[in-house]
C-alpha cells in the first residue's frame, strides 16, 4: 500500500513540474473560507451563493487579470480555518482569503494574513476587535455595537426606561451587550439585570423565566442567527409576548433566512441591523430577485451581502492596483473606498479598515404572507461605536 | 511453626454461610489434601486464603504472620500463590514470556519501563529451565491460545512455582486432562520441590491418596475431621457423607 | 534438548521479539519521504502526524491496558491549554512548553485515573465522556483564563534552540512534529517492551492471573493511564504550537470520538494503528470533504459500521491487523 | 418557583420517554446503543413531514411517529444489531457512532440543517395561570402523555405474560432460555418498543428539544446520564432519574445560568463512581 502511493506520487510531481502557468494572462484567486457544515451552514450557504452571483454579475476578469474563486469548508472550526488558510496561501497562492463566519476563526487566521501579506476580508463575524488583530484585515459585514448603540438610542428615545439584557456568552455577545449597555445607560436608561447564556445551550426557556419575573419595559436579545428561531418559539411559549414586555434586539436574532419559521409572534419586534430583504432600494429589489434565481431556497440575509460587497471591494481594490495582487498596495487601495450596497451607501473606514454603513430600525410586519423586517427609521455613517471609543 | 493457618475462619453472604469457623493447619513442607462434595465451600475457602474475599470474622496465617488483610498480590509477595482449575492464562503471551514475567515480578522487577522485557539473562535462564521441566520446551514461543490442553495445564502449574512460593495452593490440576495425558501431570505433581508446602484441593480420590500426607475433610463450611489418608479412609463420618456416596467411581 | 539448547532458542525470541522488524524501518523511511514528496502538503501531514500521536496516546490504554475511554480530549485539550498560557506568562521555547504540557496532562490522568479505573468497561465508557465534558465546561466557563468560546490566540513560538523557526512555515513545523512524534514514538516502544509493558498485556489478557501472580494491577494501570495522558497533553501542546488558535474544539466529543475511531481503523496493540488509522481518516476526510463538504459525515459513519460488522476480531481493520499478526509471528517463531 | 419545577417535571417526563428505551436495551441486552437518540430524531422529523407538509393533525401525527421509528427500530435490530450482541462494548460503540453519522447526514441531505418545529394546534400554545403559576399548555400535555405512558410501562411489565418474560430475561438470559421463553423475540419487540418511545418522545419533544440532524450527538449525553443514574433493572430507576435530572438541568439554569452544565455532568461521575456495578445491575455485574 505505500508503495503505490510512492509511485503515484512521483508521477504527479512530475507531471506538476511540467505544466508550469505559462499562460499570459495571470489569474488571481481569491479563497473563501465559510462554514458549509455543522451548525452555522446557513452562513455559509449565503456566503457562497451572494460571491458566485457577484462574479456572475461583474464577469470573472478584472483589470486584465482572470479572476478564480476557490470556496473551502471550515465546518465553524477554528483549526480547520487556519489550515486552509495557509494551505490556500501556500497551495494555490491565492491573493485574497475571505469569508470567516464566527468571530474564533477570524482570530485564529489573523496571523497567518500579516504573516504572508495576503488581504483578508471578513464577511461575517461581528467582533470589534477582529481588525485590530490584523492590519491586513478589512470588514464589509458589521459589528455588534453599530447595531447594539442605535437600538439603545432608538429605545431610549421611544419611552423604554428599564431593560433586561440577554445575550449568548462569547465574544460577539459581550460587545452587543457592553455597547447596550453604556449606550443606554448614557441616554437615561436602567439596565435591570444582563444574563448570559451559555453557547451550548438547547433551552432558553428558564432564562426567560428570570425575564417574566423582572418585569422590564423591554428586553434587549443578542443569539447568533441561527438561535433566533428557538428563541422566538419560547419567548412565545412563555407568554412573554403578551406581558407587554418589547422585544428588541440587534438584527440577529431576526434574521431574514429563518424569519419565516417563526409564525405570526414576531410580528412587532424592533430590531436595527444594516440588512433587510425588504430594503426599499431599487439595487437592493435587482440583488434579491438574482439572488433567488440563482438559490431559490435562500433568502438574501445580512451574511449574503457581507459576501456580496467583499467581493466587489476586492473588484475595485484590483481595479484601483491595475491587477497587482501586492498585499499593502490592495489594503492601501480599499482605505476610503466608497460605493453603492444593496443594503445601502456604505464605506471603509481608513483608519480602522472597518465598514462605515447605515443602521436602519426595523419592525417585523407581515406582507403578502411573508415576514419581513420592514425599515422605518436610518441613521446613516455609524461607524464602530467600540473602537471609536477607544480613542 | 505451621506453614499455613486460619483462625476461625467465616465468610457470610446474606444466610448462607459458606466457610463456617474453619480452622485449617498445613505443616511446612506437608502434602496436605483438603476434600469434600460440590458445594462444600472449597473454592470460596481458597478465595479467602488468596485475599480475593475478605472473611467475615477470623485470621489467615501465612508463616506464623498475619495476612488476613492484605490484598492478593502482597500475598502472592509473601509467597503463597495458586492454580486455577479453570485455566487462566495470558492467551497472547507464550509461555516463555508468561513464566519470564512470572520471575520478573518474583524479583521485583516487574514495574521496570525502560530496561527490556527478558533481558536480565538470569531470568531468561530460569524461564528456559522451567518451560523445559515443565515439558513446554518445544512450545516455547508459540502463543497460550494455540497450545494444546495438556500443555496449558501445564503452564498452570509453572506459572505458579515461578514464583517460587512458600506455600501453593493446586486447585484440582489435573481437571479436564484427558485419561492418557493424566499421569503427566500426575508426575509434575509429585515431582514438586520438597521445600513447597502444597494444599491440594482435589475430589478425585486416586489423585489425593497417590499424593497426600494429611487430608482435612470440608462439608457444608466445616472441617469435618483432618488426619492421615488411613485414617480418612477408614473414619464412618467420613464414609457416610462422603466417601459412601461415591464409593462407587 | 538440553536446558541449554531451550535457554539459547528462549533467548533469541525474547531478542528477536525486540528488535526492529525491516519493515518498521521502511515505514519510517517513507514516512520520512514525504517531507520531500508532498511539498504542498505539509499543512495536512502536521495535522495527521498529531493525530497520530494522540491516537498512540489511546494506543497505550486501549491496546495495552485494554482501558476504554470516550474522553481522551481531556488531556488533548488540557496539554494544549497549559501549553498556551505557559508560553504566553513564561517561555515560548516549545520543547520546554511540550515537556510542562505533557506532565500537566500527566498529572490530570493521574488524578482522573483513580475515577475511570474503577467498574467495568461500560462504566469506563461513562465516567471518561464525564470528565472530558466537565473540562469543557470548565474551559468554557473560565474565559478569563481560557478565551472560553472565542478561543485563546497571541501564544509565542520561537525557534526550536533558538535556530529552526517553526510558526507560520508548514516545512519546519511538519519536520519539527514529525521529530517529536518520532521520539515519543521510540520511547512508547521501548515502554511496550519492558516488563512493565508486558505486565500491562498480562493485566489486559487476564487480570484476575495477573493479581495472583503479584502484580498490583491498579497501580500498573495508573501508571499507564497518567502515561497516556501526558503524551495525549503533547500531542494538543503539538497543535497549539502549529495553529494560532487554542479553541473549545481541542476538548470537545467530536475529538474523542475521532481518536477513537481513527485507532480503531488502524488497528490497536501494535502502537502503528493509530499512525495508519490516522493518516487514513484524514486523508479520506480531505478528499470526500471537497467533493460533497455536506455528506462527509455519512461516508464515515458508513465505513464505522462497515469496519465494525466485517473486522471480526475487536473491529480493527482487518487488512492491517493481518499484516500486524504476520509481523508478529515472524518475530515469533524462535 | 412553582413554574421551574413545572418545567422541570416535564422536561424530566419528556427526556425519560425517550431514554427509558435506552435503559430497557442496556439492561435486557447489555447493548451500548448510542444511536438511540437517532430513533427519537427519526420520530421527531417523521411527526415534522406529516404535520407541516401533509397537514395530519398533531395528536394523529404522535403515533404514527411511535409506530414508524419502533418499525425503523425493528428492522435495524434485524439487520444490523443482531450481529452486536455478544460483541464487546467497543464494537457496540463503534458501530451505534456510524449509524449516527449516517442518520445525521441523511437527514441533513434531505430535510435541511435548519431547525424545525412542528405546527402546533392554537389551542397548544401559550399559558395559562393556575393559583399564580404560569402552566405552559404545551407542558402540560406532554406532562400528561409522558404520565400516561409511564403508567401503560408499567401494566404491561407488572401484569402481563410479555412483561413478565420481558423482566425474566432482563434478570437472566440463560436462565430465561432455559425456561422456554423465546428471547431473541423478546429481544427484538422490546428493541422495537424502545425504539418507538423514543420516536414519539422525539415528536413530542421538537418544541423543547431542538429538531436539527445533530440531535443524537447534542442529547445522547442526556440520554447515558439517565440510564447511568437510573440504572437498568427497572423502570422506577430511569424515571426518578430523568425527573431528577429535568429539574436539576432546569433549575440550574434558571439560578445559577453560569454553571447549568456542571450540575448534570458532576452528578453523573459521582453516581458512577460510587455505584459503578449497582446502578447498571442489581449488585451481579453482567
Amino acid at each position: 500500500m505505500l508503495r503505490k502511493s510512492f509511485l503515484a506520487a512521483l508521477a504527479a510531481t512530475a507531471l506538476a513540474v511540467g505544466t508550469l502557468p505559462a499562460a499570459a494572462q495571470e489569474t488571481v484567486k481569491i479563497g473563501i473560507i465559510t462554514p458549509l457544515t455543522g451548525p452555522f451552514a446557513s452562513t455559509g450557504k449565503q456566503h457562497e451563493t451572494a460571491a458566485r452571483l457577484y462574479m456572475q454579475q461583474h464577469g470573472t476578469t478584472v483589470a486584465g487579470k482572470k479572476i478564480e474563486l476557490i470556496i473551502r469548508d471550515d465546518a465553524g472550526r477554528a483549526e480547520n480555518t487556519a489550515r486552509i488558510a495557509s494551505e490556500l496561501i501556500q497551495n494555490d497562492k491565492v491573493s485574497f482569503i475571505a469569508g470567516f463566519g464566527l468571530t474564533p476563526l477570524a482570530m485564529a487566521t489573523a496571523p497567518i494574513a500579516t504573516n504572508a501579506k495576503v488581504p483578508m476580508i471578513v464577511m461575517m463575524a461581528g467582533t470589534s476587535i477582529i481588525t485590530e488583530r490584523s492590519p491586513y484585515i478589512v470588514r464589509t459585514s458589521f459589528t455588534l455595537g453599530q447595531s447594539a448603540v442605535i437600538i439603545a438610542d432608538w429605545a431610549a428615545k421611544n419611552k423604554v426606561k428599564k431593560v433586561v439584557t440577554l445575550v449568548t456568552d462569547y465574544a460577539p455577545g459581550h460587545d452587543a451587550e457592553k455597547s447596550f449597555v453604556d449606550q443606554f445607560k448614557s441616554k437615561g436608561g436602567e439596565i435591570v439585570e444582563s444574563i448570559r447564556v451559555p453557547i451550548q445551550n438547547p433551552d432558553y426557556a428558564p432564562f426567560l423565566q428570570r425575564v417574566l419575573d423582572a418585569k422590564p419595559d423591554a428586553l434587549y436579545v443578542f443569539v447568533p442567527s441561527g438561535q433566533g428561531s428557538i428563541l422566538m418559539k419560547q419567548y412565545v411559549e412563555r407568554g412573554l409576548d403578551k406581558s407587554g414586555i418589547r422585544l428588541i434586539g440587534t438584527g440577529d436574532i431576526t434574521d431574514d433566512d429563518i424569519l419565516n419559521g417563526f409564525g405570526d409572534a414576531a410580528i412587532g419586534v424592533i430590531t436595527a441591523h444594516m440588512y433587510s430583504t425588504a430594503h426599499p432600494s431599487a439595487m437592493n429589489k435587482e440583488y434579491v430577485a438574482a439572488f433567488k434565481k440563482l438559490n431559490p431556497s435562500l433568502r438574501p440575509n445580512f451574511a449574503s451581502v457581507g459576501a456580496y460587497d467583499g467581493m466587489h471591494l476586492i473588484y475595485e481594490a484590483l481595479k484601483k492596483t491595475n491587477g497587482k495582487t501586492d498585499g499593502d498596495a490592495l489594503i492601501a487601495a480599499m482605505k476610503g473606498l466608497k460605493w453603492e450596497s444593496p443594503r445601502g451607501p456604505i464605506s471603509i473606514d481608513p483608519e480602522t479598515r472597518d465598514i462605515v454603513q447605515t443602521i436602519y430600525i426595523r419592525k417585523v410586519e407581515k406582507k403578502d404572507g411573508e415576514l419581513y423586517n420592514v425599515e422605518f427609521e436610518s441613521f446613516p455613517d455609524v461607524k464602530d461605536p467600540v473602537k471609536a471609543a477607544k480613542k | 511453626m505451621n506453614a499455613l493457618e486460619t483462625v476461625d475462619l467465616e465468610k457470610r453472604f446474606g444466610g448462607i454461610v459458606p466457610t463456617n469457623s474453619v480452622s485449617l493447619r498445613v505443616r511446612e513442607g506437608a502434602r496436605h489434601a483438603l476434600i469434600g462434595p460440590n458445594g462444600a465451600g472449597k473454592t470460596t475457602l481458597i478465595n479467602l486464603l488468596t485475599g480475593v474475599l475478605r472473611p467475615s470474622k477470623g485470621k489467615v496465617k501465612l508463616g506464623g504472620g498475619d495476612i488476613t488483610n492484605l490484598k492478593p498480590h502482597q500475598r502472592v509477595a509473601r509467597g503463597i500463590t495458586r492454580t486455577f482449575q479453570i485455566n487462566q492464562l495470558f492467551a497472547d503471551l507464550s509461555p516463555l514470556e508468561s513464566i519470564a514475567l512470572v520471575i520478573g515480578e518474583r524479583e521485583k522487577q516487574g514495574a521496570r519501563f525502560w530496561r527490556a522485557f527478558g533481558g536480565d539473562e538470569a531470568i531468561a535462564r530460569e524461564a528456559a529451565s522451567l518451560a523445559q521441566q515443565f515439558g513446554l520446551a518445544d512450545v516455547i514461543g508459540e502463543r497460550t491460545s494455540s497450545l494444546p490442553y495438556g500443555k496449558q495445564r501445564q503452564l498452570e502449574i509453572a506459572l505458579a512455582i515461578a514464583g517460587k512460593p512458600r506455600v501453593l495452593l493446586l486447585d484440582e490440576p489435573a481437571a479436564g486432562v484427558p485419561e492418557a495425558e493424566r499421569h503427566e501431570i500426575l508426575e509434575t505433581v509429585a515431582a514438586l520441590p520438597k521445600d513447597v508446602t502444597v494444599l491440594l484441593i482435589e475430589h478425585d480420590m486416586d489423585i489425593v491418596f497417590g499424593f497426600a500426607d494429611r487430608i482435612s475433610v470440608l462439608v457444608e463450611g466445616k472441617l469435618l475431621v483432618e488426619g492421615d489418608p488411613k485414617e480418612i479412609q477408614n473414619d464412618p463420618r467420613v464414609r457416610a457423607v462422603y466417601l459412601g456416596e461415591g464409593a462407587g467411581d | 534438548m538440553s536446558t541449554a539448547d531451550t535457554f539459547r532458542q528462549a533467548d533469541a525470541a525474547l531478542k528477536k521479539k525486540r528488535a526492529w522488524h525491516w519493515l518498521e524501518y521502511v515505514f519510517w523511511l517513507a514516512v520520512a519521504a514525504t517531507v520531500f514528496l508532498f511539498p504542498s502538503q505539509h499543512t495536512l501531514l502536521t495535522q495527521i502526524a498529531i493525530w497520530s500521536l494522540f491516537a498512540l496516546s489511546l494506543d497505550l490504554l486501549l491496546g495495552y491496558a485494554g482501558i476504554v475511554s470516550l474522553g481522551h480530549a481531556a488531556y488533548f485539550g488540557f496539554g494544549a491549554y497549559v501549553a498556551a498560557l505557559f508560553a504566553i506568562n513564561f517561555t515560548g521555547e516549545p520543547l520546554t512548553v511540550l515537556l510542562v504540557a505533557g506532565i500537566a496532562a500527566g498529572l490530570l490522568g493521574l488524578v482522573t485515573s483513580l475515577l475511570v479505573l474503577r467498574g467495568s468497561d461500560l462504566t469506563r465508557l461513562m465516567v471518561t465522556l464525564g470528565i472530558a465534558l466537565v473540562m469543557y465546561e470548565l474551559a468554557n466557563q473560565m474565559s478569563w483564563l481560557t478565551g472560553g468560546a472565542d478561543g485563546l490566540t497571541g501564544m509565542p513560538v520561537n525557534p526550536v534552540f533558538g535556530v529552526f523557526p517553526i510558526s507560520f512555515r508548514p516545512t519546519n513545523s511538519y519536520i519539527y512534529v514529525l521529530c517529536v512524534l518520532f521520539v515519543l514514538f521510540v520511547v512508547a516502544r521501548r515502554i511496550v517492551h519492558s516488563p512493565f509493558g508486558y505486565s500491562l498485556r498480562a493485566i489486559k489478557g487476564n487480570p484476575l492471573r495477573a493479581s495472583s501472580i503479584g502484580i498490583s494491577t491498579n497501580r500498573r494501570l495508573i501508571a499507564v493511564y497518567a502515561l497516556g495522558a501526558a503524551y495525549a497533553g503533547v500531542a494538543g501542546a503539538l497543535l497549539a504550537q502549529t495553529t494560532p488558535v487554542v479553541s473549545l474544539t481541542y476538548i470537545d466529543f467530536q475529538r474523542s470520538a475521532d481518536v477513537l475511531l481513527m485507532l480503531i481503523i488502524g488497528g490497536t496493540g501494535y502502537l502503528y494503528g493509530g499512525i495508519v488509522g490516522s493518516a487514513l481518516f484524514l486523508i479520506a476526510q480531505k478528499f470526500i470533504g471537497n467533493v460533497t463538504p455536506q455528506y462527509w459525515e455519512f461516508w464515515i459513519g458508513f465505513a464505522l459500521v462497515v469496519i465494525a460488522l466485517f473486522a471480526r476480531d475487536r473491529g480493527v481493520f482487518s487488512i492491517i491487523e493481518r499484516v500486524a499478526n504476520a509481523l508478529r509471528k515472524e518475530k515469533a517463531k524462535p | 418557583m412553582l413554574t421551574i419545577l413545572f418545567d422541570g417535571i416535564a422536561y424530566g417526563m419528556l427526556l425519560f420517554v425517550i431514554s427509558c428505551g435506552l435503559a430497557v436495551t442496556l439492561g435486557l441486552m447489555n447493548f451500548v446503543n448510542l444511536a438511540h437518540g437517532a430513533f427519537a430524531m427519526l420520530g421527531g422529523y417523521c411527526a415534522y413531514v406529516l404535520v407541516n407538509f401533509y397537514g395530519v393533525p398533531f395528536f394523529a401525527s404522535l403515533p404514527v411517529a411511535f409506530l414508524f421509528a419502533a418499525m425503523i427500530g425493528l428492522v435495524a435490530e434485524r439487520s444490523l444489531y443482531v450481529h452486536f450482541y455478544n460483541r464487546s462494548h467497543l464494537e457496540q460503540v463503534l458501530f451505534t457512532i456510524g449509524l449516527v453519522f449516517m442518520t445525521s447526514a441523511l437527514v441533513d441531505y434531505f430535510l435541511g440543517s435548519q431547525q424545525r418545529f412542528i405546527n402546533l394546534p392554537s389551542y397548544l400554545q401559550g399559558r395559562f395561570d393556575f393559583f399564580g403559576v404560569g402552566i405552559g399548555k404545551y407542558r402540560l400535555l406532554i406532562i400528561l402523555v409522558c404520565a400516561l405512558i409511564v403508567i401503560v410501562l408499567q401494566l404491561i411489565l407488572g401484569h402481563t405474560r410479555f412483561g413478565s418474560r420481558l423482566r425474566a430475561a432482563v434478570d437472566d438470559q440463560r436462565v430465561a432460555r432455559g425456561l422456554g421463553i423465546n428471547v431473541n423475540r423478546v429481544f427484538a419487540l422490546t428493541f422495537a418498543a424502545g425504539c418507538g418511545l423514543a420516536g414519539l418522545g422525539g415528536a413530542l419533544g421538537a418544541e423543547i428539544l431542538s429538531l436539527e440532524p445533530h440531535f443524537p450527538l447534542k442529547f445522547m449525553i442526556y440520554f447515558l446520564i439517565v440510564v447511568s443514574v437510573g440504572g437498568t433493572s427497572s423502570i422506577t430507576g430511569p424515571f426518578l432519574a430523568s425527573i431528577l435530572l429535568g429539574i436539576g438541568d432546569v433549575a440550574g439554569k434558571y439560578y445559577a445560568p453560569r454553571f447549568g452544565g456542571f450540575v448534570i455532568y458532576t452528578i453523573m461521575i459521582v453516581v458512577l463512581v460510587l455505584r459503578p456495578q449497582g446502578l447498571f445491575t442489581r449488585g451481579t455485574s453482567k
